[in-house]
């Protein structure tokens, strides 16, 4: 302020310090929580650890048992159904379902709302609920067995082979509504020219969504595949309301196997081993992903 | 003083149950708080072990005995009980002796053991064999052979929840009653690889096969669920713990009328024990300290014992009280702790880990048609080898 | 009003049209006569109805009411692609994952034209818009000019004689908005087609257009060619509209030949129209004010001058009244100097105050 | 000149019919569950046990709802949902508030004042959001345990605002590089600070987005089970466990028509609150979540 | 370069400037000097840096290198708020959720000015603005011309020396620009202050600048008066950039006097530079190119007019070449006639085709 000597450049440190200072609850969550949490499992899954976390390590072997257990395989595999089902149909529904409430409909908000309800209700909910409309005792199977077709067989919880669709279409009815209404959303930022330049092409509507809108759509598909992938990973609550892991170990997924090897079983070692894989398999998903978003390109 | 006690018996009988000992310990002038949390272990285990490793624990917390607190203890958070049980002798009074050893860690008592479970029943419908038109079964042969009248008649010959517990413990009832206890010692209590190839196994092994036909059908998820049929006549019988009993109480039925339970499998005279017991946790509070003894004392004293387990439908601890109301399911039961054979239920004899897996390959097995028993062998030689 | 007019030598012919948005009239009984081969442009303020009116004639718009004939047949409720007309958006509205190309042959493909024919006319397009060497490109790498050359071309390459554009330059900057105006202008007079251009820029409006119609709240001021507009402007909106800086206005009376403002009298001889006796206003655009300096005749102060280089703009003080001066002479004029003005009176304007229309 | 050419397009075309068509049975697909639970929820355990599931009650009793309400048992305490209700807003808005202030304000940084670094500890937390809870138990308690504040409900808004800041983060972070640069340049040049424009320039225009991520929160918040039941003390339980304890309480017979009524009751804040914004929420949405 | 300038006497002083976005440099070496009471514009196409350099100043970036003085103190790591600036944005950048009045007041709360100051100085830019009426409404509720002069408001009250507007008008419709444009000046006349305006629009830049930066690249080009930059530009970029439409540029060597065109010669007497023989571009602006109807000298084809109604602009094909022509004769002239130009050397300039500089 005195001379117009020296530079008087401040530290960089001190820079922006406010900015700093209000983004440590968001550093302090990645790296203690998110980093920190992750290494401190990582790091047990190489122990015996049972009830309690012990540093006693025993190498590899919580991943070999792990590798060779039907119940962790099963799970996967679920996951790998249950995941693909879910983005493909969710994807395909939402964004039909949002390309029909974007054709300048009537009642729009209502319809929107219907679709948009189950979100609001916990996982719980929505497995007690489908479970109870999926019994072949009096839900769907009766009714339509009570209106004659007797041999009418729709019992995908009692099944083992059929158990994930049960759970899909759950799921579905939870989830689709979400992803309409990101998809939605996005298709209103859409630049109404866009249109009218596809109808003076004459391009039919549904090719203009399939050639054109779609494309421009990425972002948003990238946004929402985020945020629903994120969901899948994690599926648990569902799962249990529904159907408990049943029958028998048919409708397990991973995040159930790791939370009852870490307290059903008692075998901490073992659950931290499946969750590290499932770290692992995240991690190779997203962080090239994340690369793409946050790394490569500067924001303007 | 109040005290927080957390337990996972939510089921009507259960909850009955534990509101005796809440009298019995509020009638101590301390106060029993509740916390109760649906589910079974599994959901209420993680609550309880991270309130006690979180610095935040509960008075006193329910755990089925066995290996699953070792850990706690070892880590110093649990309570010594050694003291109360020298003061007041448990280690005369309890019975079988076995039980209280399942509290017993480096010679010393960290809980108290409440009841006695016997797990190996076979529960008959009465008017499940009414309608079919055959006598009710004395022993698993006869209910073999009168399954496909009762498949005839539309009934579901044996009924067999979804969760993986049921399905092995009717591995365990199948072993115990036909393979007899000596071999179950051996194979469970031993881990003896040999064992599992004996003669009396395969005859064991074959049963178990023979469940899984008998079962072919049942849909049902919970115990209680699979009970309820067996109640309304829609299910012959199932395999099941004494717990069963309360249920058929509550529906206002009567053992020996309405219903039939062989212990068993009316084969063999054995009861495996298994039970609950309850911890309690190191606290620093003197007052706290003072009510967890207190509430030690009145759930193993007599008056304590009877009310609770006779709600429960499960054993007293100690051979020296009088069930004079027991019904005559319960007194089957009494007399052959008494007199016949006590063996480890497979919660004690296994670790946590080592049964989760037996129950997991059990329900695969009976969900599984093309899963031969053959696979199930192997898979209990490994489930043992890993578990030695 | 349109009933005995033939259709077949108009190129585009609009009949009464009327468009409401619920209960909001935005278009009044528009009507327009265009002949083929003309560049008509549809000049207006913000919300005037322009985008409105185009997108009725692309069939974009239901209308709520009158008719549109192209070429003579009624297409008042064909779909837009067979109308046979292309069109330019203000945004582009390129599909931005095709090539240039692949912009240009979407519609065709659609339209289900041979091959070699969808080659044949891109390659016409394109050479005529000088974007060979970008056909392979998307349009997120190119510049504003050279997509907005793309969106041309895809109007092109239809083959049609009606183009429309909608404010296609407004998104430029002022320099390749100039550029391009000269371009789209030799377009027009290469490939000969009926062109309906809409704009809120007058410049635009006064280079381009073989005819203007200039709207005002849904309805059409006055339709006419540019020249004439700017001559005689029908109203006062309109006067005042076209030109830039805007004309000045003066109010006074007419007396007999002379118009008297303040204690002036500006002899009307020589002026175009019917002046009466009676309260008027008198418009003159700057640049058709001389001025030297000098205290006699109506006198201003110079406030401000504006220097552009090949010209100035005198901003002044007419007792108390704003008033610009246009002149090609960039030599400055210090600010406080008194200017003596005068009027080249046969292409001022004059106007009835009540009825603002040009007497 | 008669020729008008063809007629208007009618209003009642096949391709609207087709559509309305579509998004009514979609309706009814979706509402399905929902009238199968307030249906259920108003019979009596008898009608539930002949009847179908589809078909109304014949004998409308709202016995169930009071019982779930008021009634239902857990364990010794049979006091209903009513006390997990009141736990449930004492976790919620707590919980909801903070969490959402801490995301906006890191979604303010981030936007607005990129500083070295930002980018990547924020690209952590997005990976972040896709670890299982179950992973997280363990060492969050631990962690809780020695910043003591195990057990309380302190606690329990800190995992509540840790685990909600992802996907919070991203969505303020979007929505507030979506608002012009300039407002905040013309701030600073006013001679407002950091929190200076947080407070007064931020907040006040960020309105669509607080709602969606209200909306987020609170659901989230409310439906939550495993962190309200591992990090609190039962007098904290919230409604979701104690509807937990009804549903999963297994007396022979399941009475489902109080299973429904409980749960409808466990549902209906955060339903109530879709019902009322969901405009608002279709609209935040399009302010600044979908965005990149 | 700036060791030994006295800073006193300047209102804002930029030395060495550099500023790099990661490894991209976008400021090169940018050094001015600017007096009290000056109106300097930054002109540059897009991307050309102007905006960096004024967010510099404003202290909204921070710089790689270099320092600013204004009023003769350093003040390049002060904040904003303690560099004694107002900035006008071009979306206006008004609070949506304040009153006129709070918009105008916020910064003046915030340095904790008294009720009574505050009033006062809100009151006085009012006046000045000529926006008393809306004081009390939310700038959603304001057309696009009042949003801006709420914008240049909110500067007026900080009663400070230094103003800087970053495109001010460039949102704004051609016509309220050029209003607006006009009231910019007229308050700097009024004002005093110094003022640094960014734009991209040349006639802006000629029309209120008393200095013209113009920028490319990141690095001044020519930073001198309107009428010199128009007069000598220093390079082929300026002279190409500056004047609408483009200056002509005819490629010819110097012999001796004359400039050699094709087969002319065109006689250089009155040139105002030092011309060597050479390789050379001659550069005329359309509006100091004469002409008439004509066959002799230096002959061009009309391809186009442009009617403006005050004036024309007539595009013409020399030798197969573009060139324009500016002329207050809007009369028309049919195509393909042939017209004989003539060049007002005096005002032409000569540039070396290597270097580009002018000679
Ligand atoms: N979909 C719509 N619903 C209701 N009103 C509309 C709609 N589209 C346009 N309008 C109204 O119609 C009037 C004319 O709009 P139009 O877009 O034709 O104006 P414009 O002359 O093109 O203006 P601009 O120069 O701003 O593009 C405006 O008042 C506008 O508010
Ligand atoms: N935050 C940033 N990160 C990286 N590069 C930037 C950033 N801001 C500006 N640039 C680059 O710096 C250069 C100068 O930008 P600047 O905004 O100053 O241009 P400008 O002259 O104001 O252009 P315009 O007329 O388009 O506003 C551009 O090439 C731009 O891409
Ligand atoms: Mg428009
Ligand atoms: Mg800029």
């Amino acid at each position: 302020m005195a001379k117009t000597s020296a530079s008087g450049r401040p530290s960089r440190l001190f820079r922006n310090l406010n900015a700093k200072i209000a983004a440590i609850p968001m550093i302090l969550t990645a790296c203690v929580v998110f980093v920190g949490f992750s290494a401190w499992t990582i790091l047990h899954s190489f122990t015996k650890s049972r009830l309690l976390p012990k540093l006693d390590f025993v190498g590899t072997a919580q991943y070999e048992r792990l590798w060779a257990s039907d119940k962790w395989l099963i799970s996967i595999q679920n996951l790998v159904l249950f995941g693909i089902c879910m983005l493909v149909f969710s994807f395909v529904i939402g964004f039909l379902l949002a390309c029909l409430l974007d054709q300048k409909i009537r009642f729009e908000g209502m319809f929107r709302t219907i679709l948009l309800y189950p979100f609001a209700l916990s996982f719980v909910v929505t497995g007690v609920i489908w479970q109870w409309i999926l019994n072949p005792d009096f839900g769907v199977q009766s009714i339509i067995r009570g209106m004659g077709w007797e041999s009418f067989t729709f019992d995908p919880l009692n099944n083992g082979r059929i158990v994930m669709f049960g759970v899909v279409i759950a799921a579905l009815w939870q989830g689709t509504g979400f992803v309409m209404v990101l998809l939605l959303a996005g298709l209103r930022g859409i630049d109404d020219e866009i249109w009218k330049a596809s109808r003076v092409d004459g391009i039919p509507a549904w090719k203009t969504y399939l050639l054109v809108i779609v494309p421009m759509l990425r972002p948003v598909f990238v946004t929402t595949l985020v945020i629903v992938t994120a969901g899948i990973v994690k599926v648990y609550d569902l799962v249990v309301a529904q159907t408990g892991g049943g029958p028998g170990i048919s409708s397990e997924v991973p995040a159930k196997y790791v939370y009852d090897q870490m307290f059903l079983n008692q075998n901490l070692g073992q659950g931290f081993a499946a969750s590290t894989m499932m770290l692992l398999t995240v991690a190779i998903i997203i962080i090239p992903w994340a690369y793409l978003e946050f790394g490569g390109r500067k924001r303007g | 003083t109040e005290i927080e006690v957390t337990h996972w018996w939510t089921s009507g009988g259960e909850a009955a149950a534990v509101a005796e000992f809440a009298k019995a310990f509020d009638a101590t002038g301390n106060k029993w708080v509740d916390g109760a949390i649906a589910g079974s272990g599994g959901t209420a285990r993680p609550v309880m072990i991270s309130r006690i490793t979180g610095g935040d624990p509960m008075g006193a917390t329910q755990f089925n005995h066995g290996q699953q607190a070792q850990e706690l203890v070892e880590a110093g958070l649990m309570r010594s009980l050694e003291d109360v049980a020298k003061a007041d002798g448990w280690r005369d009074i309890v019975h079988p002796a076995s039980i209280l050893k399942s509290c017993e860690i480096d010679g010393q008592i960290y809980c108290v053991p409440v009841n006695i479970h016997s797990q190996l029943w076979l529960w008959l419908s009465n008017a499940a064999y009414e309608k079919a038109g055959v006598p009710v079964p004395k022993d698993w042969n006869e209910f073999v052979a009168a399954a496909p009248k009762l498949r005839e008649a539309g009934i579901q010959p044996l009924v067999i929840g979804q969760q993986p517990w049921q399905a092995s413990l009717v591995l365990q009832n199948v072993i115990a009653a036909i393979a007899g206890p000596e071999v179950y010692g051996k194979v469970f209590n031993e881990k003896n690889i040999e064992a599992v190839a004996s003669p009396e196994m395969e005859k064991a092994f074959a049963a178990l096969e023979t469940a899984r036909e008998l079962a072919t059908g049942s849909n049902v998820q919970e115990w209680n669920q699979a009970t309820t049929m067996v109640i309304n006549g829609t299910a012959g019988g199932q395999i099941m713990g004494d717990w069963a009993q309360g249920e058929f109480a509550i529906a206002d039925k009567v053992a020996g009328k309405d219903y039939t339970c062989l212990p068993g499998l009316g084969l063999a005279e054995i009861v495996s024990t298994g039970g609950d017991a309850f911890y309690f946790p190191k606290v620093d509070d003197p007052a706290i300290t003072k009510a967890q003894e207190d509430l030690a004392r009145v759930m193993i004293s007599p008056e304590a014992q009877v009310a609770f387990n006779l709600k429960k439908g499960s054993m007293p601890v100690r051979g020296d009280v009088d069930l004079a109301t027991a019904n005559d399911c319960m007194r089957k039961g009494l007399d052959i702790l008494a007199k016949g054979t006590v063996i480890q239920g497979l919660d004690q004899a296994l670790s946590a880990d080592a049964g989760t897996q037996l129950a997991d390959m059990m329900v695969q097995y009976f969900n599984q048609p093309d899963m031969s028993i053959d696979d199930v062998k192997k898979g209990l030689v490994d489930i043992l080898q890993f578990d030695s | 009003m349109h009933q005995s007019v033939s259709v077949t030598d108009s190129s585009l012919s609009i009949r009464g049209l009327q468009l409401s948005f619920g209960a909001v009239q935005v278009l009044h009984d528009v009507s327009m006569e265009i002949g083929r081969g003309e560049f008509i442009v549809l000049l207006g303020g913000s919300g005037s109805g322009k985008s409105t009116i185009l997108n009725c004639i692309a069939g974009l718009l239901d209308v709520s009411d009158g008719q549109i004939f192209i070429n003579g047949r009624n297409v008042t409720w064909e779909e837009p692609k067979d109308r046979g007309i292309g069109m330019v958006f203000q945004s582009y509205a390129l599909y931005p994952q095709m090539t240039v190309r692949g912009n240009l042959a979407f519609g065709l493909k659609n339209a289900k034209l041979p091959k070699d024919e969808i080659a044949r006319r891109i390659d016409r397009a394109a050479r005529i818009l000088q974007i060979e060497d970008y056909l392979d490109r998307k349009p997120g790498a190119l510049s504003g000019g050279q997509r907005q050359r793309v969106a041309i071309g895809r109007a092109l390459v239809r083959d049609v004689d009606l183009f429309l554009f909608d404010e296609p330059l407004s998104n430029l900057d002022a320099k390749l908005r100039a550029e391009l105006r000269v371009e789209i202008k030799r377009l027009h007079e290469k490939l000969g087609n009926t062109m309906v251009y809409v704009t809120h820029d007058q410049i635009e409006a006064m280079t381009l257009a073989s005819r203007i119609a200039l709207l005002r709240h849904g309805v059409i001021q006055q339709f006419d060619t540019p020249d004439e507009i700017y001559r005689r402007p029908v109203n006062l909106y309109v006067a005042g509209f076209i030109g830039s800086p805007s004309m000045n206005f003066l109010k006074g009376r007419i007396e007999g030949e002379d118009f008297v403002f303040n204690s002036h009298r500006i002899p009307l001889a020589g002026y175009d129209g019917r002046p009466r006796d009676g309260e008027a206003i008198l418009g003159v655009r700057p640049e058709h004010t001389g001025f030297r300096t000098g205290t006699d005749g109506v006198t201003a102060k110079v406030e401000l001058q504006e220097h552009m280089g090949a010209e100035s703009v005198i901003h002044l003080s007419l007792d108390g009244q704003r008033f610009a001066l246009r002149t090609p002479d960039d030599t400055h004029i210090p600010e406080g100097t008194t200017l003596s003005l005068t009027f080249d009176i046969s292409r001022a304007s004059l106007f009835d105050p009540q009825s603002e229309l040009r007497l | 000149m008669e020729a008008r050419g063809p007629r208007p397009r009618s209003r009642i075309s096949p391709r609207s019919i087709m559509i309305y068509g579509t998004l009514v049975l979609v309706a009814i697909y979706y509402l399905i569950p929902l009238y199968v639970m307030v249906v259920t929820s108003l019979k009596g355990l008898p009608e539930i046990r002949l009847g179908n599931i589809f078909s109304p009650p014949v004998e409308a009793t709202f016995e169930p709802w009071v019982k779930a309400w008021s009634q239902a048992c857990t364990g010794l305490n049979c006091d209903g949902l009513q006390r997990g209700f009141w736990n449930s807003v004492r976790i919620t808005v707590p919980s909801v508030i903070i969490s959402i202030l801490i995301a906006s304000i890191n979604g303010y940084a981030l936007a607005n004042w990129r500083f070295k670094g930002a980018e990547a500890f924020f690209a952590v937390l997005m990976i972040g959001a896709f670890i299982p809870y179950q992973v997280m138990i363990y060492p969050m308690v631990i962690l809780l345990r020695e910043l003591g504040i195990y057990g309380g409900l302190t606690g329990l808004v800190l995992v509540h605002t840790v685990f909600g800041m992802p996907i919070l983060t991203l969505l303020f972070r979007n929505y507030f590089s979506t608002l012009p640069e300039e407002l905040f340049k013309a701030a600073r040049v006013d001679g407002t600070g950091f929190w200076g424009i947080y407070f007064r320039i931020m907040l006040p225009s960020s309105l669509p987005i607080i709602v969606v991520a209200v909306i987020l929160q609170v659901t989230g918040i409310w439906n939550d089970f495993l962190f309200g039941v591992v990090f609190t003390r039962p007098e904290y339980y919230p409604m979701t466990v104690q509807l937990n304890n009804i549903v999963n309480t297994t007396t022979g017979v399941r009475e489902y028509n109080v299973n429904m009524a409980a749960t409808i009751l466990t549902g209906l804040v955060p339903l109530l609150i879709y019902f009322v914004s969901g405009r608002l929420f279709v609209r935040g949405i399009a302010a600044g979540a979908v965005k990149g």
